[in-house]
């Protein structure tokens, strides 16, 4: 069953077109990869499922309903949660608050029972500071909690952001880049968090150019160029296409040999 | 939340114990002190300014000989910025840790109303440098004011109008508290007078260009004249703006033009701009014999010699009411506030740059319709306007 | 569960999670209680000393600029935690004032028809003014109620389309919206043009409890204001440490992450607004009461722009620094400390504070403070590298 | 030696993006720089020319320390990067582009003349304003810019994104022409194919390193190259197989 | 006087009013592009031009004067990026409109201690205060023209200096992109410098053709920054032409407004219209939705 569904995707900036009528599928519990080169229109195409930006044209369905047009919030907490390739954390914030502010569509205190701290609101904040608690622990950074995030090192605000979208209770997510500027370690730590994110049951769409790490994670790969799906398959599949390979590396494909 | 405010807030206390200074002084030795609210800085600092200066000197003067039976004056100046609520905190300062005698000031009408039932209230005697008519009527125990009446001077303007053959006029007014009591006077006597008020307009008071005012003016049939009621440098501009429309009718403005530094402003357009005013600004012209000459010349060539600058009418309300508070003081001989205010309810005859003062339990202002002298332009310089 | 010696999750060595402290153990909650006790301990303590030295007057411009303070507090949370500048907060501060003050000064008795019920409503009462004159007025609870709604709907009026401007622009919308607010106040003779209401009167709370500046209730007035701030500053704690703040204080750190976190960031801006304008009507009023009168120049640019340079100078997000910087800056204003340079003293604060001390100047002081060991706190955990 | 860089570690806030570089550029050389997105290659080119502080290392052009100079003084040093994106002043026409490059130049307009003889299109537009112009144009424009300050090393930063094929190649043969004219190039690129073709030596980096250096030549069959760009998996890889 | 003539005479009023917001306006613009600074002591250049003049007048010819004050402004403006905008670079917007605020009210605190709360005036360059020029049956003020030449040639030559000079491209280079500026050898922080001495400068020399008319005095500033700032943002931030429309629009708008309402709503009219463009074009009438128009932070 496929849990997010687009078609006919297509987004212009300008006279620039970024997205071109792209339609793709998410299945349930898998892991999908969009790749392609710079300037293909990857985080686009995420800010167009996510709400940031506005289709021009096209659909995008969640869990069997139309989220066209859908502001980022109410795609939010339809179950849709998503990372920033610059891991955009509350800068004033302790890591803990942050991962807290995810659990921001799982609570409902208003202005009055936060200003008066009313019994249920007391009940509601001990709920989502255990549960963000606990978040921070699954990515294994719960020592952290009282640290200002913005003294984490570059790894570890990562890891807090992708704590910070769990909170939300996603039965989606979406990675923009979440291996770019981490060194090998942390690139092979991350490939752990993903699987174990994955066997919590919730899917995930990624987008990487750290292609190891989405040859090895995924279970289906969509390749965009210029906007456009060129190709779609396992990453087997993906891996022997020659048009992916002439895209990636330019030129003639031969003069490469195959490793 | 920081918890290091708490650092703060003790510091906060050891300053406040730190600017505690003892100033309840007894009433009765000792300088009399007299409060001053001017609005020195501020949007009416052109009023403020002259005022502060001549009230020191005043007092000063006053001191060097020998201040009142044998005690000497302190005057305790306060700058509002001509904010309302400076004025009432100020106020209260004076009143309650100063324990002045009297306050004079403060230098807008907005300011005068917002303490006026201060002042009522603990009793203190207030002589406002304003002129709002409002200040004195209806008639509070303890206010007084030291400025001629707005009524008087639109009579003064109509009486003469009248003479010229004008009876349809438009109105403008600068959207201060002067321009707008001016305003109210005008369009009431108006009808009282058997004056026609073409158009009426009020412009903003730091305006730097009203051609589209009088274009609607000009455009109006009939205006035979402009009355303009403003203290403020917009009126020069109004004058110049008129003529260089060739809106060729007479200009009246209002006292708010004793300042011979509009007429240099207005230039040439200044020429012929009829106004009530009092007489220092045409001391030269005045009769030896007339009884506020003396004064007048003493004050001009005091101010401006020590200041550097031409003497105005709105300086000279201070000196005025310095000047009837002192002579309150002498007559009373105490500084009880309910004596205070006796004796000068009842002071009659003083001359004062304004005019001869003569007050009564139901006139605070003190100054008749002689109070006021119509003053033309001519050449740059005021001169007493002929018919 | 296993953690990885490497990346990430390295050199965690010694740094015990101080996490649960905070809002869980007796410990942590009586930290969290220190600025209010502090608050609470300083107001009858500054009460004393006054009285001790007997300067007891120095309360009257105290409760004037508590209640200045509370405007400004409010700021703070618009600017600090949502990121929203407004140059246009004086604008509140008057329609709650002027709303109060032409109510309860306006003579309704030409309404027969309607005054009648209206006083048996207790909404309407007759009084006598200064001069001994009969009026039928709107009774000061009455008036506050309305002066807080008037300043509701300005504030949706200019709030909801302004929230969705930014940086430069929303600047010019607010500031334009306090001249436009400014200019009506000095055009209409209802709002005694340029020279404003007075004669306001008393407004009697509860028996006993009256917002008036007569010196015999001085004392009870200046812990009404004080203990307003304190109220507002409990409050707003509470809502800047809880859901609602966390989501404020994202939206100024990155809306778009605000908004991908399911937080709906066009509604809580204009809440917080609301609520900022809402506690400057609120302060507009009781000032206004207190004062007995109120001019045109409350609603100024330049009355405005003092308020963000106040909120500027305590910090914007630190509410009791914003406060107290305010409370101490505007009461040295109003016993007139700075004479003719009042207006250049804030302008170099502004200056100053901004260029040298961004977060406050309370924040190097307190850092100073730390490092020498003078002061300590849950805080000072949280600074350091991990 | 031209550039000499050593461990050069920079970065932005709490990411390191470049983890002690080192590689250096001799007189007349094209030598590329090779690796995938995010790999650090233009925070490199970067701080070379003081766009990014330097942690840490050092950097030498034409014998002198250079690391810590704001970035404008650059082109005292005779090096100009063209970064990536183009970034040409899209409101000015392509002469004003073209002056603006020459700022430091005294003879801008005789260097000018020698830049249209290279690009003859530009001469074409010169009139025209810079934003409407095509891709390939701009990026002509861009280097044809950088050239009127007459750098000796050029430090070219993707040249060939975004481009079409036809341009590539035209972009690149232009680069092959730079050895002609005496300029030192330092080639970035994720076009690995075209660029070992052009150029004499290359670096290849992975997050923050450089992992392999060699003859242009040796590195086209080099299997490292393959995986810094499409992930072919070691042997020794530790991750399962995710195939259901 | 004829319905076409009136029309004429308000236009010209608000047309005059209107040049003088432009100018400030289009100062607003050449710091605003550079430094990404909303400047709002700009109106205190325009105070600080006709004060210096008015001072040196009574010393110097009056050409001289007006050199002399453009010239002691735009040394105070570079002065002031030098020693203030130029040590806050990493400082968000909402602080540097406070630090600007700041800089304007001192500047005029300091204006009232120099000189004092009088009103100043250079004299009317040609003619005197009732002279005026018939002009299709509106009549004008030979000083009016005074304004309306000096600033259109103000602008026009900032224009051709911006355009053909290479000081000036490179100003607009450092604009359009600072980063690539900077690659190219220009030294933005000069470049910076350099536009706020323009700035203050064209607002000095406003000052001057402006004081005969509107006079001078140490309040004068903030009204025109604030109607300044209104036009550039109608006119879109950043967009040169789009400040005189916006500025020719604010004052047009203010004359129109007193023929059809109560003179003391003028302004209330012209930040009306302010409101409602920004809430339906959020980026000004001529500004552009994408880009740094809106950059925030």
């Amino acid at each position: 069953m496929a849990l997010l569904e687009t078609e006919t995707l297509r987004k212009s900036f300008g006279g620039l077109l970024a997205v071109d009528g792209v339609s793709f599928k998410v299945e349930v519990g898998q892991i999908t990869s969009l790749i392609g080169p710079n300037g293909a229109g990857k985080t686009t195409l995420f800010n167009l499922v996510t709400g940031l930006l506005p289709p021009d044209r096209g659909t995008v369905r969640f869990k069997d309903q139309s989220v066209t047009g859908w502001k980022p919030h109410q795609i939010a907490r339809a179950g849709m949660s998503r990372t920033f390739q610059n891991p955009s954390l509350f800068g004033r914030m302790n890591v803990l608050e942050n991962v807290m502010v995810g659990r921001h569509c799982c609570s409902d205190s208003g202005f009055w029972g936060c200003a008066l701290r009313l019994p249920s609101q007391k009940r509601e904040e001990q709920r989502i500071r255990a549960a963000s608690l606990e978040e921070l622990d699954f990515v294994g950074l719960a020592y952290l909690a009282s640290f200002p995030a913005s003294a984490l090192t570059f790894g570890q605000r990562r890891m807090v952001e992708l704590a910070r979208a769990l909170a939300t209770e996603p039965e989606m997510l979406l990675l923009d880049e979440p291996a770019s500027g981490l060194n090998t370690s942390e690139k092979r730590e991350l490939g752990d968090l993903i699987i174990r994110v994955r066997k919590r049951g919730v899917t995930i769409l990624l987008v990487e150019h750290d292609m190891s790490m989405v040859m090895g994670l995924s279970d289906s790969v969509v390749v965009l160029h210029n906007g456009a799906k060129i190709a779609e398959g396992t990453p087997v599949e993906i891996q022997n296409d020659e048009k992916v390979v002439r895209v990636y590396l330019g030129g003639e494909v031969e003069n490469v040999a195959a490793g | 939340m920081k918890p290091n405010a708490i650092s703060l807030l003790f510091s906060l206390l050891g300053s406040s114990l730190l600017m505690v200074v003892p100033s309840a002084t007894a009433a009765n030795s000792g300088p009399i002190k007299i409060g001053a609210l001017f609005s020195i800085t501020g949007p009416a600092s052109f009023l403020g300014a002259p005022e502060d200066k001549t009230a020191r000197m005043f007092i000063e003067k006053l001191n060097a000989s020998g201040g009142i039976n044998g005690r000497k004056v302190q005057l305790v100046v306060k700058d509002t910025g001509g904010s309302p609520e400076k004025a009432v905190s100020f106020a209260r300062q004076l009143i309650e840790e100063e324990r002045v005698c009297a306050i004079i000031g403060p230098s807008t009408s907005g300011e005068t109303m917002q303490i006026k039932g201060l002042c009522e209230e603990n009793k203190t005697v207030l002589v406002s440098c304003a002129a709002a008519e409002v200040i004195v009527n209806p008639v509070a125990k303890y206010v007084f004011k030291s400025p001629q009446k707005d009524s008087q001077a639109v009579l003064w303007i109509f009486k003469t109008a009248k003479a010229k053959g004008i009876t349809r006029l438009a109105l403008l007014s600068s959207n201060d508290g002067f321009g707008a009591a001016g305003k109210k006077q005008l369009e009431d006597l108006a009808k009282e007078e058997g004056m026609e008020v073409v158009v009426s307009e009020v412009y903003d008071k730091q305006a730097t260009d009203l051609t589209d005012i009088l274009t609607k003016v000009k455009s109006r049939p009939g205006v035979q004249g402009v009355v303009n009621w403003s203290i403020v440098p917009a009126q020069s501009i109004l004058a110049k703006n008129m003529r260089q429309i060739g809106l060729n009718v007479p200009l009246f403005q209002s006292h708010g033009f004793g300042n011979l530094r509009y007429v240099q402003q207005a230039g040439a357009a200044a020429e012929g701009i009829i106004f009530p005013a009092g007489r220092l600004l045409v001391v030269d012209e005045l009769p030896e014999n007339h009884p506020q000459k003396a004064l007048l010349a003493a004050y001009k060539k005091e101010y401006e010699s020590r200041y550097k600058e031409d003497a105005s009418t709105f300086g000279g309300h201070a000196y005025d009411a310095i000047l009837i508070i002192t002579e309150a003081l002498k007559k009373a001989a105490s500084t009880e506030p309910e004596k205070v205010r006796e004796a000068l309810e009842n002071l009659k005859g003083v001359v004062g740059t304004a005019g001869v003062f003569s007050f009564s339990p139901t006139d605070h202002t003190g100054l008749d319709m002689d109070a006021f002298e119509m003053l033309t332009v001519k050449d740059g310089k005021f001169t007493i306007y002929k018919p | 569960m296993k953690r990885l010696s490497t990346g990430i999750w390295a050199d965690k060595g010694g740094i015990r999670s101080s996490v649960e402290d905070e809002g869980g153990t007796i410990a942590g909650r009586l930290r969290g209680l220190v600025p209010v006790i502090g608050f609470a301990m300083a107001v009858p303590l500054l009460h004393l000393v006054l009285r001790v030295a007997g300067t007891e007057y120095c309360l009257t411009q105290l409760t004037m600029a508590a209640y200045y303070a509370i405007v400004v507090t409010g700021l703070g949370l618009l600017m600090g935690y949502a990121g929203q500048v407004s140059l246009g907060h004086g604008a509140f501060f008057a329609l709650g004032g002027y709303t109060t003050a032409v109510l309860t000064t306006h003579d309704f008795s030409k309404w027969k028809a309607a005054t009648g019920w209206l006083q048996e409503a207790h909404i309407m009462v007759a009084r006598q003014d200064l001069y001994g004159n009969q009026l039928v007025t709107v009774t000061p609870w009455a008036a506050f109620f309305a002066a807080m709604a008037v300043a509701m709907i300005a504030g949706c009026l200019i709030g909801y389309p302004a929230l969705r401007l930014r940086g430069h622009y929303l600047a010019m919308a607010t500031l334009g919206f306090g001249l436009i607010v400014a200019k009506l106040l000095v055009g209409s003779n209802l709002t005694g043009a340029a020279d404003g209401l007075n004669g306001v009167p008393e407004w009697i709370l509860m028996p006993g409890l009256v917002v008036s500046g007569k010196v015999p209730v001085r004392v009870q007035n200046y812990y009404l204001a004080c203990g307003l701030l304190l109220v507002v500053l409990v409050l707003l704690r509470n809502t800047v440490q809880s859901r609602v703040g966390r989501a404020l204080k994202s939206i100024h750190d990155g809306e778009k992450a605000a908004n991908s976190m399911g937080i709906n960031t066009a509604a809580y801006k204009l809440k917080v607004f609301l609520l900022s304008a809402a506690l400057a009507a609120a302060a507009g009023v009781f000032f206004t009461h207190y004062t007995a009168g109120i001019g045109p120049s409350e609603a100024g640019a330049l009355k405005s722009l003092r308020y963000v340079a106040l909120a500027a100078a305590g910090g914007m997000s630190n509410l009791w620094g914003v406060a107290i910087v305010s409370l101490a800056l505007n009461y040295f204003s109003l016993r007139g400390w700075f004479g003719t340079y009042d207006n250049a003293v804030f302008g170099a604060l502004l200056i100053l504070i901004i260029s040298l001390a961004p977060a406050g100047p309370l924040q190097p002081a307190a850092a100073w403070l730390r490092r020498r060991g003078w002061w300590r706190n849950a805080q000072s955990s949280h600074h350091g590298t991990p | 030696m031209l550039l000499q860089v050593k461990n050069l570690r920079c970065g932005y806030g709490s990411l390191e993006a470049v983890r002690g570089a080192s590689l250096h550029v001799c007189t007349g050389e094209i030598v590329g720089l090779l690796g995938a997105n995010g790999a650090g290659k233009t925070s490199l080119l970067k701080a070379l020319v003081g766009l990014l502080l330097p942690w840490s290392g050092e950097v030498r052009i034409a014998g002198r320390e250079t690391s810590g100079q704001p970035a404008w003084r650059c082109v005292s040093n005779s090096t100009v990067l063209v970064p990536e994106g183009k970034m040409i002043f899209a409101e000015m026409s392509v002469r004003e582009n073209l002056l603006v490059g020459g700022y430091h130049n005294p003879d801008r307009r005789m260097q000018m003349e020698l830049v249209f003889e290279r690009f003859p299109r530009l001469r074409e537009r010169q009139g025209q304003v810079a934003g409407t112009l095509s891709g390939g144009e701009q990026q002509m424009l861009a280097i044809g810019r950088a050239l009127m300050a007459r750098p000796m090393l050029l430090l070219l930063d993707e040249p060939s994104m975004g481009l079409a094929p036809l341009m590539v190649k035209e972009v690149f043969a232009e680069i092959f022409r730079m050895k002609d004219a005496g300029v030192t190039v330092l080639l970035v690129e994720q076009n690995a194919t075209a660029t070992l073709k052009v150029a004499d030596r290359a670096y290849v980096m992975e997050t923050g390193e450089i992992v392999l250096e060699g003859d242009a030549g040796d590195l086209a069959h080099h299997p490292l190259v393959k995986r810094a760009y499409l992930g072919q998996r070691d042997e020794d890889d530790s991750g399962q197989p995710r195939q259901k | 006087m004829g319905t076409g003539d009136l029309a004429l005479q308000y236009l010209l009023s608000g047309i005059t009013k209107g040049s003088i917001y432009a100018v400030v306006a289009i100062g607003f613009n050449l710091i605003y592009s550079a430094t990404g600074v909303l400047n709002l002591a700009q109106g205190e250049f325009i105070m600080l031009g006709g004060m210096v003049a008015v001072t040196l007048a009574h010393y110097v010819p009056l050409p001289v004067a007006v050199a002399g004050a453009v010239l002691v402004v735009t040394l105070v403006g570079c002065l002031l990026e030098w020693s203030l905008f130029r040590r806050l670079p990493n400082h968000s917007v909402l602080h540097l409109i406070i630090v600007t605020i700041g800089v304007s009210i001192v500047i005029q605190e300091a204006s009232l201690h120099i000189w004092d709360e009088k009103v100043r005036s250079l004299p009317y360059f040609t003619g005197n205060e009732v002279s005026s020029i018939h002009l299709l049956g509106a009549a004008i003020s030979p000083q009016v023209l005074w304004v309306l030449g000096t600033i259109t040639v103000a602008v026009v030559a900032l224009h051709g200096f911006l355009k053909y000079t290479l000081t000036g491209r490179a100003m607009r280079a450092c604009s359009a992109n600072p980063e690539a500026a900077m690659l190219a050898g220009i030294n933005i922080r000069n470049m910076r410098t350099l536009s706020f001495g323009l700035s203050a400068g064209l607002g000095a020399l406003a000052g001057c053709v402006i004081s005969p008319i509107t006079m001078t005095h140490y309040e004068m500033g903030a009204p025109l920054a604030i109607k300044g700032f209104a036009a550039a943002i109608l006119g879109g931030l950043g967009n040169p032409m789009g400040a005189v429309a916006g500025g020719l629009l604010v004052g047009v708008l203010e004359a129109v407004s007193v023929s059809r309402m109560p003179a003391a709503y003028n302004d209330v009219a012209a930040f009306v219209v302010l409101l409602l463009v920004l809430f339906v074009r959020p980026h000004g009438i001529f500004g552009l939705p994408s880009g740094q128009a809106v950059r925030e932070h």
